[in-house]
């Protein structure tokens, strides 16, 4: 928190690395100085009506160029206002901020779970994995092949697809990949919509996986990113909330209560 | 900042403030995050609203963002005055920032309880009352009746000698008569406006958007209701009114200014532009300066009746 | 269009339109301007508000932009019943799509007198009564008083075999009371709402921007506090209620209908897209198609109470 | 208006015809066949807040290319929208509205009047003067030279020039000018500030020049642009108004209350 700020960064290049997402490089030395793995930035849109900024983790991190990467789809108007954006213009970012992804000391396996544009927050938690000579599994899901974030944004990793349609990897979901991963003793890193997240965790159940080496980055509406508006909270295993800006995004699965979180989606 | 003596806001029972510029409550949590809005460019922090017994709040979901505004249905999550008094106050008493307590009950005992365990402790610079909490003796909101509102406020007002702040809620047919029953009641000061009672529907999911059905709209939507409201009760009453309400940029603050406000409250602004505090204080002082004006008063365009709408 | 007539929306009275859309009053002045607005799309015209005798209306600056909102105080500015009557109706009997004329008054004897001389030409489909005028003997609006607004509507009903639609303000501390008020006096349907009193100062002038000083607010900003409104009336009387507020998109006319209105009328939009109405009734179909669903009503989400904000 | 219509156009060239200006030239064959000079558009601005279209006279007419031309200033949220679009993007127009300047028959001369920005209603009737071999004064008055717009765009016309601080032409402001100007049997065209207006109606009964012989364009702020939300009016002589995008924007001044029009402004 201490060392987030807020400026105008500039869009350096913006692309699309897969079907129905965009990219945007940011220069941003002061972030990428300061930015871990599974943080969030807070980016202002000028769009007609919006009045708050968007959060969007940091999908790879560059210190040495001092820049920052995004990944998005369009979903809204904000989003829609952050895919016209052109190379030269400017963006209004807040951050780092959050509870990125911890990195336990040791040697053991990593497995990352990523659905659809929950991908987005994992390059540079895999770059840090693979640089602390870490194994690492990644199971990603998605509607079709085109739809994959390319196998070259996640270089290192022992990569495992699942797509709806067949079109790449096992036809089916991400969480038909969980049986033949190396969950058991192993730290895993989730990313992806709530019934995902739930899908994992019962699996995780049923595998006799401690919740607790499971890390989720949540996602859910945000006001102000900062711990001020109480806007932004997930359930707590034992009563209450965490705050998803503060205490998370990226949270032990044993802190929340997934019974409420499932209520709260789907109720 | 020029002279900022000469430009002192009083409001009331030797509550003065350096800069005419609030943090409205619930947008500041207690003055401990929010580390990138210049605390020199404030007059003063409005906590969050806190209660006698911890809230954990409602669940989510909990805002929604509209056309130039935000719901929010929080539940008025707070860990509790006594929290407040051990944990936050004494922080605060070291700070040259006043910080004003957010107070909110269900009863007329639990206002008083609460006003009553943070008098005297130091740190605590005043109350703001939000009124706009259900009375659940009475079934209706403490703040769209006159007297509920009088006695409320006369009921606090007997138990401390601190500044009392209290806010109205726009939410009524006449807030000039909820306005004179707290001034006459013995409120020091009034804030005027709490958010307006608005709703979203998740169309795809056929359900509403905030798991609690109905919000608070606020943000720059708001502004000219909220200034409105203003204009009206800074006719009405003879003591400060503390305009809040969409305020987002230096020409917003001034349209409060010169409709009768002593001051005015920043809210949903410090979300997505912590900057704008410091930037609407240089922007104030310089149009004051312009103009040759010593005083924040001086610029109020008041009085003049506003005919109602036809 | 898909079989309309499976989807015919019945406002009581035998007032029954062949699409959910409606043109809301001051927005579409008699019918006779805005000609790039698809006619075909709409269920019914609602005029601009017809006095007894002409009136010129506020001097200017009539409107003031805001924040996803729009001002007005026009001041009802019209040619008066008469000339409605001779001049408009006769053309009026000729169209296909049904209008009904919105009455206001300053005393309930004028808008007896107005629905009297309209009751019965050709070409006048129904009365919408906007009752957020003032009420010069006892000097408030009727709009803000259950009593007053059964009076003025029983006595309207008394005179007038006519569909009558009364129009509420939502400047009140609780609509549900006004709503119910008006349904047992008599009314066939509620439309919910009017505009948000509000109000713009021009900073560089000092004065504030309408020459009326306070105006209404509509248009996107409010939409969040008119779904509230028309979620809370819908609840609430058994007559059906026509939505209208901040509507400009297909996603914005379904949250109302699911909120349980019966219909929804387009306003501030159509000065911007005057196309809305054609791409509001087409994305409507598509939605209700997609879901297999063979009437507007079954859209609605309601029973479903809400609680109120805390 | 009935021709008017409601459609979305490529700026095709985006220009700065003089200090603190903008001009857009817009491909809409539509418009280009229908406008009148002294007619104006309703734009549509994509501002963050803003949710009324904005109000511009058409600046040139161009049926031929099937281009129209706009110019205009930065005042506030829309205008500053509509300058900074970029040369391919497309703006929704709805149009041409309103009455444009009436050119009687007959070969008395023209004295146009323009001041600050008032000047982008008129090279459009300037043309249409000279192609009906109408001789043309043309008094334009601007704060500075580098504000004048250059005589090239108002061609055939008797061009007199007045500045405030006398970097060009008369010092002083463009009602200094109308002394020496043929009024008397004349028909005049004005647009500008309502100050420069009502000097102008002053000079006028001083000189006894007919006000049914002068039109004058009024600009005022504009809900709808068609005659319905009744927004826009000017104050009529006689009591009542005058709606100014359906009776106007160009009026005769005879049809004007200016005792209401001074009041309605400084009052
Ligand atoms: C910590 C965090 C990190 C995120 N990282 C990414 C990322 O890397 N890439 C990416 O594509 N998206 C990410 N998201 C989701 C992204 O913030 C939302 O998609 C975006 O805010 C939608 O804004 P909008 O204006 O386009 O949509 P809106 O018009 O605001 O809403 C459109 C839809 O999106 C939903 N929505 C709105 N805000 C959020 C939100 N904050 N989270 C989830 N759903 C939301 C709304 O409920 C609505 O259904 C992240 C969210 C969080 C909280
Ligand atoms: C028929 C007509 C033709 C016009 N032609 C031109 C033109 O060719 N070139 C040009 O530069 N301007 C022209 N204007 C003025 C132009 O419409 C306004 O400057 C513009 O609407 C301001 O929009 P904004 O969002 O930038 O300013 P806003 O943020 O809306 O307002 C900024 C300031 O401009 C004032 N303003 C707002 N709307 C109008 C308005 N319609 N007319 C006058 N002042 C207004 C406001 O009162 C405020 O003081 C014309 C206006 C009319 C009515
Ligand atoms: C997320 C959120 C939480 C709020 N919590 C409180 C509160 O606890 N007590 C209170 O009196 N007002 C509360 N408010 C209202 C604000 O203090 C303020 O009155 C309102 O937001 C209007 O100002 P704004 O438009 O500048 O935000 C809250 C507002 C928001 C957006
Ligand atoms: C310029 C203008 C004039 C209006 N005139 C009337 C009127 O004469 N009678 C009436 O009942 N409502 C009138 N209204 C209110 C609208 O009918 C509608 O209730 C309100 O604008 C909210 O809907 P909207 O946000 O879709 O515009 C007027 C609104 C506007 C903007
Ligand atoms: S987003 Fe405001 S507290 Fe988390
Ligand atoms: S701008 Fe709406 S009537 Fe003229």
């Amino acid at each position: 928190m201490s060392v987030a700020t807020c400026a105008a960064a500039i869009v350096v290049r913006r692309s699309v690395p897969m079907a129905g997402a965009v990219e945007l490089v940011l220069e941003h030395p002061a972030g990428a100085a300061a930015a871990q793995p599974g943080q969030f930035f807070q980016l202002a849109v000028n769009a007609p009506r919006a009045i708050l900024r968007r959060p969007y983790s940091v999908a790879w991190i560059d210190p040495d160029e001092g820049q920052i990467g995004f990944i998005f789809n369009v979903v809204g108007i904000g989003s829609a206002w952050l895919a016209s954006v052109r190379e030269g213009d400017a963006i209004d970012l807040l951050g780092p901020l959050g509870q990125g992804f911890a990195i336990q000391a040791g040697s053991r396996p990593a497995v990352c779970v990523a659905g659809g544009l929950g991908v987005a927050a994992f390059p540079a938690l895999v770059s840090a994995l693979i640089a602390r000579h870490r194994p690492v599994v990644f199971l990603q899901g998605a509607r079709t092949s085109s739809q994959l974030l390319p196998a070259a944004r996640l270089e290192g990793a022992n990569l495992r697809l699942a797509t709806d349609d067949g079109s790449a990897g096992h036809r089916g979901t991400v969480l038909d990949l969980l049986a033949a991963a190396p969950l058991v003793d192993a730290d895993v890193f989730a990313c992806g919509p709530i019934p995902m997240l739930c899908g994992l965790i019962d699996a995780a159940r049923r595998l006799e996986v401690p919740l607790a080496r499971i890390q989720v980055a949540m996602e859910t509406p945000m006001g102000c990113g900062t711990g001020t508006c109480l806007g932004c909270v997930t359930p707590r295993r034992g009563g209450g909330y965490l705050l998803t800006c503060t205490d998370g995004p990226c949270l032990p699965a044993d802190r929340i209560d997934w019974t409420l979180m499932v209520e709260a989606v789907h109720g | 900042m020029a002279d900022s003596r000469e430009r002192r806001v009083d409001l009331g029972r030797g509550l003065h403030l350096h800069s005419p510029l609030l943090v409205a409550s619930g947008t500041f949590g207690y003055g401990f995050d929010a580390p990138l809005v210049d605390r020199r460019a404030l007059g003063a922090i409005v906590t969050k609203g806190t209660t006698l017994r911890p809230r954990q709040g409602n669940p989510p979901t909990r805002i929604a963002e509209t056309a130039s505004g935000m719901l929010n249905a929080i539940g008025l999550q707070n860990p509790g005055v006594e929290h407040v008094a051990r944990a936050f106050a004494p922080a605060w008493a070291a700070w040259p920032l006043p910080v004003i307590v957010n107070v909110a009950g269900e009863s007329i005992d639990e206002y008083r309880a609460i006003a009553r365990r943070l008098s005297g402790v130091a740190g605590i610079a005043g109350f703001e009352l939000n009124i706009s909490c259900p009375n659940v003796a009475r079934g209706l909101q403490f703040g769209v009746d006159p007297r509920l509102a009088g006695e409320l406020t006369a009921a606090v007002r007997a138990v401390t000698p601190l500044p009392l702040m209290v806010k109205l809620t726009p939410n009524v047919t006449d807030i000039v008569a909820i306005a004179r029953a707290v001034a006459d009641a013995g409120a020091d000061s009034i804030s005027a406006i709490n958010t307006y009672l608005g709703m979203a529907i998740d169309v795809p999911r056929g359900k509403a958007v905030l798991e609690r059905g109905a919000g608070g709209l606020s943000g720059p939507a708001i502004k000219p209701l909220a200034l409105h409201a203003v204009w009206q009760v800074a006719a009405a009453v003879p003591i400060p009114v503390v305009g809040v309400g969409g305020i987002s940029s230096v020409s917003d603050a001034l349209e409060f200014l010169m409709a009768g406000a002593a001051a005015v409250q920043l809210g949903t602004i410090n979300y997505s532009r912590p900057q704008a505090a410091r930037e609407i204080l240089d922007g104030l002082t310089a149009f004051v300066e312009a103009r040759g004006v010593d005083d924040w008063r001086s610029l109020t365009i008041r009085p003049a009746r506003v005919p109602s709408h036809a």
